[in-house]
């Protein structure tokens, strides 16, 4: 049965092939190539950096593929910016058997923001790194984070669903590798990364689960040749059952409550570096696959209306604004706080997919850009004081705002964002949200993120009391922190603030996202037709 | 009087000693004034020459009986909300200047 | 009635082999303590999951799916999908990845904590965490229950 | 001013007012102490030119994120605010001239400029994000004090703002939704939308019930912070309410209350200090009358008196806080016979309390009488009645307990030396312009929201308010004389702030452990359910004790098979 409609999937796409041959003919210059290159650049230069074995050539190397992943993400997403999709196929293999690379607004965003972060880690992870990690292990550090980079692009860039797992499964070893190098400092950090390997497994696997179900109905791995062929049965079981298989295991990736419990220890545990880069992208691209399967893939009609599972969705996602929070502010550990928050913050992205609107889910989006840059800012203020203080408890900073000025600075405004405090970028982010949630006359939902916001108020107070009207330690480091981390942390405070002025740009782009994710399965495929 | 004072205090001291007896005539005056001159009534009870006299005494008496059971029902120990309320501490000295005249 | 019944449980043998086959796997992630026996756990999961696309790719009374060498197909033979088994030398090379880093990190753990004992680490960690909150938790009185 | 002779001038009307502000605070945060004084009172009196100078209109329209937003509204209602907010930011800056607390005259600085933004805000979402700058700017004039009871005052006090603004922004975004504008404008009560922004205001003006922060905060403030909180936080709300509810008929009964309650307490208190916030109270309480009232002569009544308040307010708070500041103490039980060594400030003292009760010739007087005028003329009774013995009733407290207690009654023994010169100064000046109101009122009259015509010197007028004032005085000696009169004790006084400061701990207290109670008992039950049920697996296959704690993995994926069959039972069934 299932030959069946493979069959018929080839051929409903016989045109497509045709129309691709040529194109893949004249397209061989390299601009036409960026949705592989995007991804491939960091994909190799890994392997380069570990060959050369050279500690000095290490940092150069990521830094330069880093930074060209970033130029090609920017020049694709002004590309599609307008709502278009580029379609891309690997090998010229035409879809639905060959491997197709998609990039529409909301992938493009999403390694924008991937690429970016890495860009903007790099400088300061040099010196983090030197002071945290061994000298002989930097090459392969530094050779994991290329994987983890290369592995969150693919994800984002692929239009295959089972290729969307490999990609996962590379950045998410290479991520478990990065977590476990944690332990020069504190042996908790193998545990964690034990136990982050067990659960990541077993989500990935429950999403292979999902995805060979689907592929049992359907015959395709193709993403949007999917949307289009589970919207033609709908009520088949198999399809469900997939789907509840996709969700959950996805769900534990983007760390959904209560299946985030992997999230903490890790970010807790790993080296300050690698804190900052997870908690910034590595969830965010985890809910980017969420919206992508919920919205292209099973289509806002399949999932929502027909499953309700807005019902599922959404409890779990309040359930998460207020328990992370509250366990946040309980927390000793600034570093355990910040996971804790990250773990409400993901709470909100879910509120604003499952409210499923155009502006909640622009929100959504919103949040998960903002979200990054406010914790990747955040994150590498705490590694900074672990440098100096040479912890991260909440002891060990007492008063520190006053030996570590500017980096202290820094950590207000990322704490104001998180707060959402206007003219910060969390607050456009929660504007969103509260009116999609008014559109849908739901003043209740307005008044809950509203109260949830206050708790961020109680536990970023928590922060600034410490570091400000404590006396400082004698026994700490009394310095401010190098340039090189300085610089890198005052750009991200500083784009938290410039996004939260001039948030044309961020929303704008999540709208045109939000509108190709909600347009759904079949004008998806009009315009990858006619997108190449 | 035999502190050396300076004289605008002596003036002050004046007007303490003598202030019963200009009351009294600044009293009568403004309610032989209040008989004498048309007040314009607008309110129901306003054209009684003495009214405005007699609301400022009543109102103030009300007060003051008002404000002594009021006390007596709401009035708690300095210390209620604890040693450390704004109440019952001192103001911190270092802020201020306290100082005596120099005789 | 009896048949069809009888019917669809053996037709769908492949399935109930994986079902178990995860269950199992789950089981023992959830319920073994030692790290080694956790990660037997995952490798049988996966394997449960590797089986159910081969058994997917399967047509019934297809052959192996290798074109002859002069590439003229025969219409009349019925080929097994090839795809599944194409993915799953991915998932399988995955698996293998996993694994040795699984083990790779049992062995470090072990160096750290001279056990894979769940239960051990376990306590060990919450002595850790009591010392902890010893150290730093009264920074804000009881704040740390 | 042409735009040519003064370009550097002319670029500065090009800023909103408040902008002068942040970067002046900026400098106060970094210049040495000697230099701060000077920019404290220039700053401000720059604004003052600024704001007298510019013209009327919407002249910083900006769009943010797809919203309308209008910096600097300048009419006749909003400068007249902003201007009597710069005036008293040079006074009160003055009067602070001795301060080298950088944390305090930096606060001042952005206070200031907040509650100017505020005014001169065209829309809710600026009105919203100044009216939070005034509550985070403020609160470190509490803090400031450095003690733990000014810093839990100032925790209540902060929660209570920011409430107030939250309140606001969501009443700003559902006022969108109704209406899709944001312009801050008249507005009628009826939807959840207006009743938010309504309370929003109500807290920041002190309706009551609403009330007690600032009883509870401006006492705790520091010397100079709390003649700076007196002017800015509560005559905001005023403007705003001004602005956004002139007319509300249910203002005049709020009012009416106002102006009525505090005035026991205020008899009462013994802490000098707070004696003028619930006086502050009870003047609150004419202005909102006159918003309620909402004709052209009580919208002027209140805009007027709003203006001559600011003065006196921080006249009255400025001759107590010398006293503080050369005694340690506000206390009344602890003062008295003051006169003999601070002759100049109780002068002082007495000019602001002589315009506070309205004696002619003083600026209270000729600004409380319009709103009771509107009043009659709208031939409210009752609540005129509640005004007329609310104009005697003030005197009672802050026209005769100040001076008289503090400066006259009975011989502390305490001899302190005269104020600083630059408090006397900064006294000088603004009880200058009390008695100047009072004397030309034309000059008030003339930069009012509406055309006036209106003689306050009328002779029925001055008698009327005479007799009341002295008659006032007459029962008050009387009851001196009598032993009649409460007097001064030690104490503290329950208001409102029992409530939250007592009843809701004690409520939640108990809540707390009833629910700790509860959840013991589920906990304790549903742990023995679970433990029954999987005691037959471990029995068999299990190590000790092995899925009952909660160690990650195991529970993780316990969760994720839980999720999964949810997840299953809903999509199945649906």
């Amino acid at each position: 049965m299932s030959g069946q409609v493979a069959g018929d999937a080839l051929a409903g796409h016989a045109a497509g092939v045709v129309e691709t041959a040529t194109a893949a003919e004249r397209a061989l210059g390299l601009a036409d190539h960026l949705p592989v290159l995007v991804v491939l650049v960091p994909f190799l230069a890994a392997p380069l950096v570990v060959l050369l074995g050279a500690r000095r050539l290490a940092w150069p190397i990521t830094f330069a593929a880093a930074f060209f992943s970033l130029a090609a993400a920017l020049s694709l997403l002004s590309g599609v910016l307008g709502g278009d999709a580029i379609s891309y196929h690997i090998g010229g293999w035409a879809p639905p058997l060959g491997i197709e690379y998609r990039i529409d607004a909301a992938n493009a965003f999403v390694m924008v923001i991937v690429s970016a972060i890495a860009v903007a880690i790099l400088p300061y992870a040099r010196t983090s790194i030197a002071a945290e990690i061994p000298a002989r292990q930097h090459v392969l550090f530094h050779a994991l984070f290329l994987l983890a980079l290369a592995g969150l692009l693919g994800v984002a860039a692929t239009g295959d669903a089972f290729n969307l797992f490999v990609f996962l499964e590379i950045s998410s070893l290479a991520t478990y590798v990065l977590v476990a190098m944690g332990a020069y400092r504190d042996k908790r950090a193998l545990t964690t990364a034990f136990n982050y390997l067990l659960m990541g497994t077993t989500g990935a696997t429950f999403f292979v689960i999902g995805i060979g179900f689907l592929y049992m109905s359907t015959g395709t791995l193709n993403m949007a040749d999917l949307a289009q062929l589970i919207a033609q049965q709908p009520g088949n079981r198999t399809i469900h059952a997939g789907f509840a298989f996709i969700i959950v295991g996805m769900g534990l990736k983007v760390a959904m409550y209560p299946l985030h419990l992997w999230l903490p220890g890790a970010y807790t545990y790993a080296p300050s570096a690698v804190s900052a880069f997870l908690a910034a992208t590595a969830t965010k691209v985890a809910v980017y696959v969420l919206l992508r399967f919920l919205f292209t893939v099973f289509g806002p009609q399949y999932t929502f209306e027909a499953a309700e599972l807005t019902w599922v969705i959404l409890p779990l996602a309040l359930l998460a604004m207020f328990a992370a929070s509250f366990i946040a502010i309980f927390q000793v550990n600034f570093k355990k706080m910040l996971a804790y928050s990250s773990i409400a913050q993901i709470g909100y992205m879910l509120l604003g997919i499952a409210m499923l609107s155009q502006t909640a889910l622009t929100g959504a989006i919103v949040h998960l850009f903002n979200h990054a840059i406010t914790k990747a800012t955040l994150f590498m203020v705490i590694g900074a004081y672990v440098l100096r203080a040479g912890g991260a408890f909440y002891r060990d900073i007492e008063g520190i705002g006053r030996v570590m000025p500017w980096t202290s600075a820094a950590g207000v405004i990322g704490g104001l964002s998180l707060i959402g405090v206007p003219g910060t970028a969390g607050f456009v982010s929660k504007w969103l949200l509260v009116q999609g949630a008014l559109e849908k006359g739901w003043w209740w939902m307005a008044l809950l993120v509203v109260a949830s916001s206050l708790l961020a108020v109680v536990y970023v107070w928590k922060g600034i009391e410490t570091a400000y009207l404590r006396a400082p330690r004698e026994d700490v480091d009394r310095r401010e922190a190098p340039l090189t981390m300085l610089v890198p942390i005052w750009i991200m405070a500083l784009s938290t603030i410039w996004f939260g002025l001039s948030a044309e740009w961020t929303v704008g782009a999540a709208g045109t996202a939000a509108e190709a994710l909600m347009s759904g399965a079949s004008q998806l495929l009009i315009s990858g037709g006619a997108g190449h | 009087m035999s502190e050396n004072l300076p004289p605008l205090a002596r003036l002050l001291g004046l007007v303490e000693r003598h202030f019963l007896k200009a009351l009294a005539a600044g009293a009568a005056l403004a309610l032989g004034a209040g008989f004498a001159i048309d007040m314009h009534a607008k309110a129901p009870l306003e054209s009684f020459g003495g009214f405005y006299a007699l609301a400022g005494f009543v109102s103030l008496s009300t007060v003051l009986i008002v404000a002594r059971l009021l006390r007596a029902l709401l009035g708690r120990q300095e210390d209620y909300y604890g040693r450390s309320a704004v109440n019952a501490e001192q103001y911190p000295a270092d802020q201020l200047e306290v100082r005596d005249r120099e005789p | 009635m009896q048949g069809a019944n009888w019917e669809y449980l053996v037709g769908h043998a492949n399935y109930w082999l994986f079902v178990t086959l995860m269950m199992t796997g789950l089981y023992i992630v959830v319920a073994r303590g030692n790290f080694v026996k956790k990660i037997i756990g995952l490798n049988i999961f996966q394997s449960a999951v590797i089986m159910l696309y081969i058994s997917m790719g399967k047509v019934e009374g297809g052959t192996a799916p290798i074109f002859p060498l002069d590439g003229e197909i025969d219409p009349a033979i019925t080929y097994t999908n090839p795809l599944p088994h194409v993915l799953m030398l991915t998932a399988i090379v995955v698996g293998i990845a996993t694994t040795s880093l699984a083990l790779a990190l049992i062995v470090r753990i072990r160096e750290e904590y001279d056990t894979i004992e769940e239960q051990d680490i376990w306590e060990a960690e919450q002595e850790i965490s009591a010392r902890e909150r010893r150290q730093y938790g009264e920074v804000f009185g009881e704040a740390g229950k | 001013m042409s735009p040519d002779t003064l370009p550097a001038l002319s670029a500065l009307s090009a800023l909103p007012t408040a902008f002068l502000f942040l970067p002046g605070a900026l400098l106060a945060a970094v210049l040495p102490a000697r230099l701060r004084p000077p920019l404290l009172v220039g700053l401000p009196a720059l604004a003052a030119w600024q704001v007298w100078t510019l013209p009327e209109g919407r002249l910083m329209p900006l769009a943010l994120m797809g919203l309308e937003l209008e910096l600097m509204r300048v009419d006749r209602l909003s400068r007249i605010f902003a201007l009597i907010f710069t005036l008293i930011a040079v006074l009160g800056n003055l009067y602070a001239w001795h301060l080298r607390d950088r944390v305090q005259q930096v606060a001042a600085l952005v206070y200031a400029g907040a509650a100017i933004g505020a005014v001169f805000a065209g829309d809710l979402i600026t009105l919203f994000l100044w009216w939070e700058g005034t509550a985070i700017a403020s609160v470190f004039l509490i803090w400031a004090r450095r003690t733990e009871g000014a810093f839990h005052t100032g925790m209540r006090y902060l929660v209570v703002q920011v409430l107030s603004g939250v309140l606001l922004l969501a009443g700003a975004a559902l006022y969108w939704r109704e209406t899709g504008s944001l312009d801050f404008t008249l507005m009628r009560l009826g939807s959840p939308a207006t009743w938010l922004i309504f309370l929003a205001f109500g807290i920041k003006a002190a309706f009551p019930l609403l009330h007690n922060w600032l009883q509870d905060a401006y006492p705790a403030a520091t010397v100079t912070g709390t003649v700076i909180l007196s002017a800015f936080t509560t005559k905001l709300a005023i403007y705003a309410l001004a602005r956004g509810f002139a007319g509300t008929e249910i203002l005049i009964w709020i009012g009416a209350v106002m102006t009525v309650f505090p005035v026991f307490f205020a008899e009462v208190e013994n802490d000098m200090r707070r004696v003028l916030a619930y006086s502050l109270n009870n003047q609150l309480g004419f202005m909102v009358v006159g918003i309620g009232i909402g004709s052209e002569m009580a919208l002027n009544g209140t805009a007027a008196h709003a203006f001559a308040h600011i003065l006196y307010k921080a006249l009255l708070f400025m001759s107590v806080g010398a006293v503080l500041y050369r005694t340690g103490t506000a206390r009344a039980t602890e003062l008295g016979g003051l006169y003999r060594t601070m002759p100049l400030t109780a002068i002082l003292a007495v000019i602001g309390a002589v315009s506070i009760s309205g004696v002619p010739l003083f600026s209270g007087f000729v600004t409380k009488s319009m709103v009771l005028s509107a009043a009659s003329d709208a031939h409210l009774w009752p609540v005129w009645g509640a005004l007329v013995f609310a104009s005697a009733a003030v005197l009672s407290h802050s026209g005769i307990k100040i001076p008289y207690f503090i400066f006259f009654a009975h011989d502390s023994g305490r001899r302190p030396a005269e104020a600083p010169r630059h408090m006397l100064l900064a006294m000088g000046l603004t009880a200058a312009m009390c008695i100047a109101i009072g004397l030309a009122p034309g000059l008030l009259y003339a930069l009012l929201p509406y055309p006036v015509e209106y003689h306050p010197y009328s002779g029925y007028h001055v008698v009327g308010q005479m007799q009341l004032l002295l008659f006032g005085v007459v029962a008050f000696a009387l009851a001196m004389r009598f032993g009649l009169h409460p007097g001064e004790k030690r104490g503290t006084l329950l208001d409102s702030d029992w409530l939250y400061r007592r009843a809701a701990p004690a409520v939640l207290g108990a809540a707390a452990a009833l629910v700790r109670a509860i959840w013991g008992a589920g906990a304790a039950a549903v742990g023995a359910l679970r433990a029954a049920a999987m005691g037959f697996i471990r029995a068999r296959s299990g190590p000790e004790g092995r899925l009952a704690h909660v160690w990650p993995t195991g529970s993780m994926v316990e969760w994720l098979a839980i999720i999964l069959g949810v997840m299953l039972v809903v999509v199945y069934l649906a």
